[in-house]
């Protein structure tokens, strides 16, 4: 008769919220994939795509992709001091992170207004009267890409403000400082990824 | 754990964060859907075959009411009928009692999945009543047709125009819908690997939790693209952008690529689900352990691998490269096999069993029959992308997806009904009007899908409105085709109010079960009482044996619970 | 009793034929699935069998009819395959040389059809164009360059067993080649707005003679 | 039958990861190489070629986006599962890319005038 009780199930290490986040972040690539495989083919297909993509702010960009970089580093951080419970840390750590955000967004929204300025807009209306037509989808891309990304960033930051509230008021889940960290990082992974895509193939 | 306090109407029916109550609350919403569509198809039947009648309780059907009522029919049933009843209710209900535990993971949010669910069902209601009238340009939601005024031939006149169209609120309807499926799914995905009961292995869980679970994550990877996709048709829709619009090079056929991407693995997510319901059902009422446990479940992994990489055959006609309509003709022939295998795993399972015809065993074989005969062997003709070209977009389609996706979601959902719903109320659904429900259920829908196959190969194209503009389908018995589908379709729709009176009258006054466990079934949700306590088991069982000890040798009975030693 | 509406093209047989190999297979499938479930439902019920098995279905042993069952389908399935493949690459992916060539544009909600003018090239001033109706001679291979103004539509002629998508942006060039004169309907099978079920189209079948007098009408005009 | 804890409750509590199943990695270490990486991105940039630009710039996202998620997210230390989930996702889009393809790169369109 078979009695055993099976004795090691391993899938169980993994505390449940963090499995969670692990599940929605692999969903978070696909959608984030789906778009970027669009943009990867289309790109290949209109190669005037290329002059469009001068008009990008590099430099802004560039600044993005290091505060993104920095702040992944500052929630890993702030998990380190999750392990060893250290409260102040985490809060100084989590806080580093949503500056970073903040300086994000802020360069993001110069960004816009700029390029919005210079009548890349994302219905493009400027660039269908001088007969651009394909590259108006250059610039639907990116604010779709970037804002979509954008988005993230907000929810980002307001999970890590969340938790991080939660944490140092009752001591306890201290878990949560890893799961919104994780987000955060994907937050950033998906940038690594647009950054060269978006600014840098001319 | 045992602390079961009687809440309020509210508390139960929007507060509540047990998992019974919320799958409870899935339900009655989805009824409340599945009442519309299932009027819409009346209409459109009656329409079809009596195209000068005043439609009762309708009146007369114009062509912008008729393409209103086949889009929304068809999106209701396949977006909030069949995912919501196959992964939101079946799997609220099932997955924590099934294996053991009290609740859900998440229970808050699982009650946030539930609101999101109940305000897409409110957006997709809203839809109907814009100014411009329902959405009509078919379920797919196509894009030049759905992007712009086209249908409605006015216009663009600012953002206000666009929001308040059925387009936008269809579509945001279906976003927040996937969103709540993909909370769920996750939900459910680590409940299942991290809540499951002492004992209970993953190759002890019943085939039902693998199939949700499998489901969910076959859900959560092809809906990622589609979801991108619908943002960028929205942006289409009320900001002006080109990524469908051939004026700015954009491409509608991307839109299909992306909606079929998600469009057929959704096929399996509904599928899956059911095929779980049928290994439980037919395993209990064969007396015999389900054959080749392993193997269904290799099976379906297999299938859910490939169904991601065959969804061109929707499109086979649709202007795609043709050396790629080849390779996907394969790989759609190649998972025929897969589901070959499981069907003929579970009809080993009824060899050398002892039957018994219980309601819910009579729906499991209608659904398998039905699903393999008339269902999975058309599936053959249209994979073969040759006859495709001639059946694409013909009645022989609608029928051949009424077969596959009516067996499945209505047979295996009311299988589940006849079969859980003394276990979760404490009362048995009348019998009687449980096997009047059946035989008409399956007499009539027969009689209104079989005469699709034959309209469509006599050259019946979908969705048109008034067939008689065109002679050749108007010869001699192709009316009377659609006269016998009407008619049946029609009786089909009253039958289930049967099913209905039915389900709220032995919630009330149906006859009580005698005992936990009337079926005589092993898996854990019989193992506790009926209806089961707010966090299900007075004690957490713990699991000694597969979910399918039927008939195990040196045992007095001929079943042997997973907690029993 | 015609199952199928009249085959007037020259690969419309083929297509049929397709047809009726798989239904041959799936019939002797269902027969078999069929026996396969009423036998134990007769048989195995509650009164006539006192005793059931134990099969688990582990092991080959077992499990060894069920691997016979799909190997049975899989042999099924390529056997038509073999025989689908070479009938999609021959109406689909290859086109023979034409004998005319004709531009087929949907739009809401009807079907233009443009030839060629005098000079015999499409596409220059001197097309000329026919509202929902399309002559076309008989045992001629008609290339379509199938557009479309703005939604989707469906090129769909039952007799002929043609149907290819319209999408507005690109156009697709297919084949037809008409073995029998005679009307025929060219129907619109994408849904297309509120207008769809009226987008019809005829197809007349010409003789040589006949088709190059309706031309010269068509030219005058 | 047992009475035991409701099973997955014992999660709620978490405990400080043990040193043989999370392991530290130099945090610093890698995010200077991160930075080495993305310096390198963009001068790659300046190399001319679209395509090989392409090439390049994306390999390099590869590398930082797996050293991001080795590291980082701790996803070296991680059970097969996850790997699993998210192999799943990149088996998704490799599909996607590849049956896209051959219907938007080679196809040859033309700009439909509006009506």
């Amino acid at each position: 008769m078979n009695t055993t009780i099976s004795k090691k199930l391993t899938w169980r290490d993994i505390p449940q919220a963090r499995l969670a986040v692990w599940a929605l972040i692999a969903g978070e690539f696909a959608i984030f994939g789906g778009l970027i495989v669009m943009y990867i083919l289309n790109r290949m297909k209109y190669e005037t795509w290329g002059e469009m993509a001068q008009h990008t702010n590099v430099i802004a960009g560039t600044i993005n992709t290091f505060v993104l970089l920095t702040s992944s580093y500052f929630v890993v951080k702030a998990h380190e001091a999750a392990v060893h419970r250290n409260k102040e840390k985490i809060k100084m750590w989590i806080w580093l992170t949503i500056l970073c955000a903040l300086i994000f967004l802020g360069i993001k929204t110069y960004e816009y207004s700029h390029e919005i300025m210079h009548g890349f807009t994302l219905p493009g209306k400027h660039l269908l009267a001088e007969g651009k037509n394909v590259e108006t989808m250059y610039w639907s891309f990116y604010y779709t890409m970037t804002g979509l990304h954008g988005l993230h960033v907000i929810g980002g930051a307001l999970a890590l403000f969340f938790v991080m509230r939660g944490v140092t008021k009752t001591g306890e889940n201290y878990h949560r400082v890893e799961a919104a960290g994780l987000y955060w990082h994907m937050v950033d992974i998906i940038w690594i990824f647009l950054f060269p895509l978006i600014y840098l193939i001319h | 754990m045992n602390t079961h306090k009687k809440h309020g109407f509210w508390h139960r029916f929007f507060f509540s964060l047990d998992h019974k109550d919320i799958g409870f609350q899935y339900m009655l919403t989805i009824f409340l859907m599945v009442s519309i569509g299932g009027f819409f198809a009346y209409v459109f039947r009656m329409h079809l075959a009596y195209p000068d009648m005043k439609v009762p309780l309708f009146g007369l059907v114009t062509n912008k009411d008729y393409n209103m009522l086949i889009t929304n029919h068809g999106l209701i049933m396949m977006m909030w009928l069949a995912l919501g009843m196959l992964l939101a209710v079946v799997g609220n209900f099932l997955i924590p009692i099934m294996i053991g535990t009290d609740d859900m993971a998440f229970p808050k949010l699982n009650k946030i999945s539930y609101w999101f669910f109940l305000i897409s069902v409110i957006l997709m209601i809203a839809s109907f009543f814009m100014p411009k009238g329902g959405l009509g340009g078919g379920w797919t939601l196509y894009p030049p047709l759905s992007v712009g005024d086209f249908g409605y031939n006015t216009p663009y006149q600012g953002f206000a125009s666009r929001f308040f169209t059925a387009n936008t609120f269809v579509l945001l309807a279906i976003v927040f819908e996937f969103t709540s499926l993909l909370m769920g799914g996750i939900n459910f995905f680590v409940t299942t690997l991290n809540k499951r009961a002492k004992g209970m292995s993953l190759l002890k869980m019943p085939i039902v939790v693998w199939m949700i679970n499998i489901a969910s994550v076959l859900f959560m990877f092809s809906v990622g693209p589609l979801v991108a996709g619908t943002f960028m048709l929205l942006l289409d829709i009320n900001v002006g952008t080109g990524f469908y619009d051939a004026y700015r090079g954009g491409d509608p056929l991307l839109w299909e690529h992306l909606f079929w991407f998600f469009g057929h693995p959704e096929v399996y997510v509904i599928l899956l689900p059911p095929l779980g319901i049928l290994a439980e059902i037919i395993s209990t009422n064969s007396r015999k352990p389900l054959f080749g446990y392993r193997f269904i479940i290799n099976m379906t992994l297999l299938a859910g691998v490939l169904s991601m990489m065959v969804w061109a055959h929707h499109q086979f006609v649709a202007g795609i490269n043709p050396k790629a309509a080849t390779v996907f003709s394969i790989l759609t022939i190649i998972i025929s096999l897969p589901f070959a295998g499981i069907i003929l795993a579970y009809i080993a399972t009824l060899w050398y069993g002892k039957i018994r015809f219980t309601l819910p065993m009579k729906w499991a074989l209608g659904a398998v029959a039905l699903f393999t005969l008339l269902g999975g062997f058309t599936g053959l003709h249209l994979g073969a992308s040759v006859f495709d070209i001639y059946a694409h977009d013909t009645s022989f389609v609608v029928a051949h997806f009424h077969y596959t996706l009516f067996p499945t979601v209505i047979f295996g959902t009311y299988a589940a009904m006849y079969f859980w719903f003394n276990k979760f109320t404490g009362r048995h659904l009348n019998k009687t009007l449980g096997n009047i429900h059946f035989w008409l259920t399956f007499i009539f829908f027969n009689g209104f899908a079989f005469p699709l196959f034959l309209l469509g190969l006599a050259g019946q194209h979908r969705r048109i409105a008034d067939y008689r503009q065109f002679e050749f389908l108007m010869q001699d018995p192709l009316p009377l085709y659609r006269q016998i589908a009407t008619i049946s379709a029609v009786i089909l729709i009253l039958t289930q109010f049967i099913f209905i009176f039915n389900f709220f009258w032995s919630l009330k006054k149906g006859k009580k079960v005698e005992s936990n466990n009337p079926w005589e079934a092993n898996t854990l949700e019989w193992q506790t009482s009926s209806p089961p306590p707010h966090g299900n088991f007075a004690v957490y069982p713990v699991v000694y044996h597969g979910p399918y000890e039927y008939n195990m040798p040196e045992r007095d009975k001929d079943f042997t619970p997973q907690n029993e030693a | 009793m015609r199952i199928f509406p009249e085959n007037a093209s020259s690969y419309g047989a083929e297509i049929d034929f397709i047809f009726w190999l798989i239904t041959t297979v799936v019939a002797v499938g269902s027969v078999i699935v069929i026996f396969l479930i009423l036998y134990p439902l007769f048989t195995r019920n509650k009164q006539r069998s006192p005793e059931q098995r134990y099969l688990k279905g582990q092991g080959f042993k077992q499990m060894k009819l069920i691997y016979l069952g799909i190997v049975i389908l899989a042999i099924a399935d390529f056997s038509f395959l073999l025989k689908e493949g070479p009938t999609w690459t021959k109406i689909e992916e290859t086109l023979p040389k034409d004998d005319l060539h004709i531009a087929v544009i949907g739009r809401q909600w009807l079907w233009e059809f443009v030839y060629p003018g005098p000079d015999g090239k499409l596409y220059t001033a001197d097309d000329v164009k026919k509202i929902n109706q399309l002559y076309i001679p008989v045992n001629a291979v008609v290339h379509m360059d199938i557009q479309s103004y703005d939604v989707i539509h469906s090129v769909f002629i039952p007799n002929a067993r043609f149907k290819q998508d319209a999408l507005p942006g690109r156009s697709i060039k297919r084949w037809v080649k008409m073995t029998k004169t005679g009307t025929y309907p060219l129907t619109c099978a994408e849904i297309c707005g509120i207008g769809h079920a009226n987008m019809k189209a005829n197809i007349t079948v010409q003789s040589q003679e006949d088709f190059q007098k309706t031309l010269a009408k068509l030219y005058k005009k | 039958m047992s009475s035991h804890k409701a099973p997955g409750l014992e999660h709620e509590v978490w405990v400080p990861a043990e040193p043989d199943y999370h392991g530290h990695p130099n945090y610093f270490k890698i995010y200077i190489g991160l930075l080495v990486l993305f310096a390198l991105t963009v001068f790659a940039s300046f190399i001319g070629n679209p395509m090989i630009v392409f090439i390049v710039v994306f390999s390099i996202s590869i590398i930082k986006g797996s050293m991001v998620l080795l590291y980082f997210m701790h996803l070296k230390w991680e059970p097969k599962l996850i790997w699993i989930l998210l192999a799943l996702a990149l088996m998704t889009l490799t599909f996607l890319i590849i049956g896209l393809y051959p219907d938007v790169v080679p196809v040859e369109r033309y700009l439909v005038p509006k009506p």
